[in-house]
C-alpha cells in the first residue's frame, strides 16, 4: 500500500467540504471528479462557466449534445431545477461572489493563499476563467499533488509562477494532507494514511502550523 | 432536498429590521412585489431606505406600491429615478421629512447589475455635465465626457415574477421583468414573490431568467390586485 | 382657422422622419400620439424603456394587462415579432446608442442642439430615462410648443434651464415650424400653414438661419 | 415589411473586407457560427482580428471550428482567454504570426458587453496585480485593488442561436449561448446564423434572449457539423 490519498480518495475529501444547497465550480482535470463524490441525498449547484448552474455529469454515451458542454468542453448532463444563461451572466455570478465555492488545481500555492494556476513561465498563457475565479468566489479549495513530478513543492513562501490571484485559497487537499491557509499562517489539520507530519513538513516549501494532534 | 419557499410574505420578511437597505422590483405598478410591501407594511419596519424606479404610483386621488409606506413616515431615504410620481412623495420632501437620491433610470439599472456582477464602478456618459453630474468624478474617454458611477446594492431586494421554483429559478412576463433581475443579484438577501410556485424541473432551463443562485427565499403571493392607470 | 399645426399634425409630421424598420423610443405626453401616424406599409420598432420592443399602440378596454404598460404607464400591445426584457438590456440598447431616433417634449433647446427636459428650477426634479436617452440615442427629434404659456422662446441660445444632454437634440418640430440643428445653427426648415419667418423669428430666442424658400 | 434574411452565408458575409475585425460567439465548439467560419474560410479574407474565447478547438489531431482561419494565415490578431486550445495557434505564435491579446474570460465577456451597452469603462478585481494587468489603470475601491478595463468592439459580429425570426430576434439553447448575446450587441454590424428560421410571431415575446434590434443579418445554417470532444 502507497501512504496519501489517490486523486478519488482527495475528490471525496473535498466533496466532504460542499454544503447541502450550494454552488459549486469545478475546474477541469482532477476537480470535476469530485461530480460523483455528492451523496444523493445533497443537492448541489454544479456551476460551469460556460452558462450552466446544475450540471448532472459527464453524458452517457448517446445523449450527449454539441451544446450542451462543461468549461472543459465535455458533454454533460443538467439536473431537474438547473438554468442555462449566457457568458456575461455566468461571469457575474462569479466575480459578484455568488458561487460558494470552487474547487481548482493549481502549479503553487503560497503561505498567504496566492494562488499560481494560469500559466508557467516560458509557456503560450492561457486564462481562460481561473483568474475570474480567483477574485470573486466566495471559498477556494485548491485540490493537487502535494509536490511537482521531480518532488519539488508546490507549497511555497512566495509564488514563483505568475500569480492567478492574492489571498483567495482556503484550503489545500493534497494527497498527503489537508491543510488550512488561515491569518496566522498553514495549518496542517489532516494527514493522510500512512503519512507523518514529517513525511509533509518535509515536502512543504512554507512554515507549517502543526498541531499537537492535526 | 432545498427548499427556499416560504409560507406567507410575513414570514419571509420576519428579519427584516429597521434602518434595512431594500430595492424593490418594479416600473410604476407593473412587476412590483405588492405583497411583500403589504407585508412590510404591517410588520411597521421603520427607517427604510427605499431603492426603486419610483415611490409608489398615483391613479386619481389615491396611490399605491410603496406609496403607503411613505404616507406612513417609515421611509428615511428615497433612491429612484421618479420621485414625482406620488404627490406624498413631493409633500414628505418638502417637509425634509425624507431624503432623495436622484438616479436616471437606467443608470439606477446599471448600478445595480454592477453590484450584482462584482463590478467596482462604470463611466457613462448619462448625465455627465448635468446636476446629477454634481460630485462624480469626470473623465474624458476617446474625446467623450462621462461620469464614474458606482455599484448599488441592498441588504434585501423584494422582487416579483411571474413564475418560480423552490431552488428560487424565475421567469417574467411582458414588462414586468423591470429591475427585478438585476436586482435580484445585488442583495445580500433576495426574497421573490410569484404569482405561480413550481416544483424543481418544471421551468424549462433555457426559460429561466434569474437564476435560483441569486434568490434566497421564495413564496406564492397571496393576493395581486390590478390596478390600471 | 390658426395658423400653425395642432399636436396631430406636429405628430404626423414626426412620423414622417420615421424610416421603414427603424427603432423609435417615444417620451410620454405628445410624443405618443406619433404611434397612430405610421402607414400600415411601415414596421416600426416603438422601444418603451421599461422593456418592450415593437410597442403595439394603446391597449383596447378589456385587454388591458397591469404588466404590460409603457413608461407612461399605460396598457399597451405588442407587435407580431417584438420582445421583452429587463432595465438594464432595454438601457444597454439606448446608452449603447442601438435606438435610432428618439422623440421628446422638451422645456428648451439650445441652437447648439442642447436639451432641458427632465426638471425646471424650483420643481421637485424626477428625471426617469431622460439622460439616458439624451445621451445615448442616435438622433432625437424635439416636439414642443413653439413658446411657453406666456409667449416666452422655449428656443434659445443658451439654457436657462437645468440640462438633461449636450448637443443631442437634431430637429426640432413645433407648431410655427421645423428646425434643424446644423453645425452652423439653427436652420428653418419649414412653416407651418399661415406662419411667416418672421412670426418664428419674433418668437424664438436664438439666431435662426432662414433659406430663402424655407 | 423588414426581413434581415439572406439567402446563403457566404451572401450574408460579401462586404466583410480584409483586415476587419470580427467576433465569434461559441466556447470550444458549443455556439459557434459554423457555417459563417465556413464562409468566411471560402472567401479568402485575409489579416482578420478574431476576437473569441478560444482560437478553435482539437479533437484529436485534427482541429475544427476558427482552426482553419488561423491555419491558412488569414489571422493577425487574437483577442480570447484560451490561445492553448489549438496547436496551430500555438504554433503560429511562436512563428511570430499572429499576435495575441490575453483576456480573462469574464472580463472578455464584461469588455463585450460594455461596449454593447454604450459603458465607457469598467473596474474588475479579476487579474489586479498580475501580468494581465499591466499597462493597466490600477484603482481602490473600498481597500481592495481594481484595474480599469475597456469596452471591446468589433466591425462585425458572428454569432450562431438555435432559433431567430426574420426580425433579427434570437432564441439560444443550452450552453450554445455563452459568448453569443454580449457579441451580439457590440458590433457594427451582428451576423446571425440559426439552425430554425421563422417569421416574426413565431417566437414568444418573453422567450427572445437577443432582441431583433441588435442583429442586422439572419440566415438559415446551411449545414450543423456535430463534433463531440
Amino acid at each position: 500500500m502507497t501512504a496519501g490519498m489517490n486523486e478519488k480518495e482527495m475528490a471525496q475529501r473535498a466533496a466532504a467540504e460542499i454544503r447541502d444547497g450550494s454552488s459549486v465550480n469545478l475546474g477541469i482535470g482532477m476537480p470535476t471528479l469530485v461530480l460523483d463524490c455528492i451523496p444523493p441525498d445533497r443537492t448541489v449547484f454544479f456551476h460551469t462557466e460556460n452558462g450552466l448552474l446544475g450540471m448532472g455529469g459527464f453524458a452517457p454515451q448517446g445523449s450527449a449534445h454539441p451544446d450542451l458542454v462543461d468549461a472543459g468542453k465535455q458533454p454533460v448532463t443538467s439536473i431537474r431545477g438547473a438554468s442555462f444563461f449566457p457568458s456575461d451572466l455566468s461571469f457575474a455570478m462569479l466575480r459578484g461572489g455568488h458561487i460558494d465555492l470552487a474547487i481548482m488545481g493549481a502549479y503553487q500555492v503560497s503561505e498567504k493563499g496566492d494562488l499560481a494556476n494560469w500559466t508557467a513561465p516560458g509557456m503560450l498563457p492561457s486564462v481562460g476563467g481561473a483568474m475570474d475565479i480567483a477574485a470573486g468566489v466566495q471559498r477556494i479549495i485548491v485540490l493537487m499533488s502535494h509536490t511537482t513530478k521531480d518532488g519539488k513543492p508546490k507549497i511555497v513562501r512566495e509564488l514563483s509562477y505568475p500569480p492567478t490571484g492574492f489571498a483567495c485559497v482556503s484550503l489545500i487537499i493534497t494527497d498527503l494532507c489537508v491543510i488550512e491557509v488561515t491569518p496566522a499562517g498553514l495549518l496542517l489539520r489532516e494527514l493522510a494514511a500512512g503519512v507523518s507530519a514529517a513525511d509533509v513538513i518535509k515536502t512543504t516549501g512554507a512554515g507549517l502550523i502543526v498541531p499537537e494532534k492535526p | 432536498m432545498i427548499d427556499k419557499s416560504y409560507r406567507s410574505s410575513l414570514d419571509a420578511i420576519r428579519d427584516v429590521r429597521d434602518g434595512a437597505v431594500i430595492m424593490f422590483g418594479g416600473f410604476g405598478l407593473a412587476g412590483i412585489p405588492q405583497n411583500l410591501i403589504r407585508a412590510l407594511y404591517e410588520k411597521g419596519t421603520r427607517d427604510i431606505t427605499v431603492i426603486s424606479n419610483n415611490p409608489g404610483s398615483r391613479l386619481g386621488d389615491n396611490e399605491y406600491g410603496l406609496a403607503p409606506l411613505f404616507q406612513a413616515g417609515r421611509v428615511k431615504k428615497y433612491i429612484g429615478s421618479y420621485p414625482t410620481a406620488t404627490r406624498s412623495f413631493k409633500a414628505l420632501h418638502e417637509a425634509g421629512k425624507v431624503e432623495l437620491e436622484l438616479v436616471p433610470q437606467g443608470t439606477l439599472a446599471e448600478r445595480i447589475r454592477a453590484k450584482g456582477a462584482g463590478i467596482g464602478g462604470f463611466y457613462v456618459r448619462t448625465g455627465a455635465g448635468t446636476l446629477l453630474a454634481q460630485g462624480k468624478e469626470a473623465r474624458t474617454i476617446d474625446g467623450r465626457q462621462y461620469i464614474l458611477e458606482m455599484p448599488l446594492g441592498a441588504d434585501f431586494a423584494f422582487v416579483k415574477a411571474y413564475r418560480g421554483d423552490t431552488f428560487g429559478n424565475l421567469v417574467y412576463r411582458y414588462t414586468g421583468a423591470n429591475f427585478n433581475p438585476a436586482m435580484a443579484m445585488a442583495a445580500d438577501i433576495t426574497i421573490a414573490e410569484v404569482e405561480e410556485l413550481v416544483e424543481p424541473g418544471m421551468i424549462d432551463p433555457d426559460a429561466v431568467q434569474t437564476p435560483g443562485i441569486f434568490v434566497q427565499r421564495i413564496l406564492k403571493g397571496e393576493r395581486y390586485d390590478r390596478w390600471y392607470e
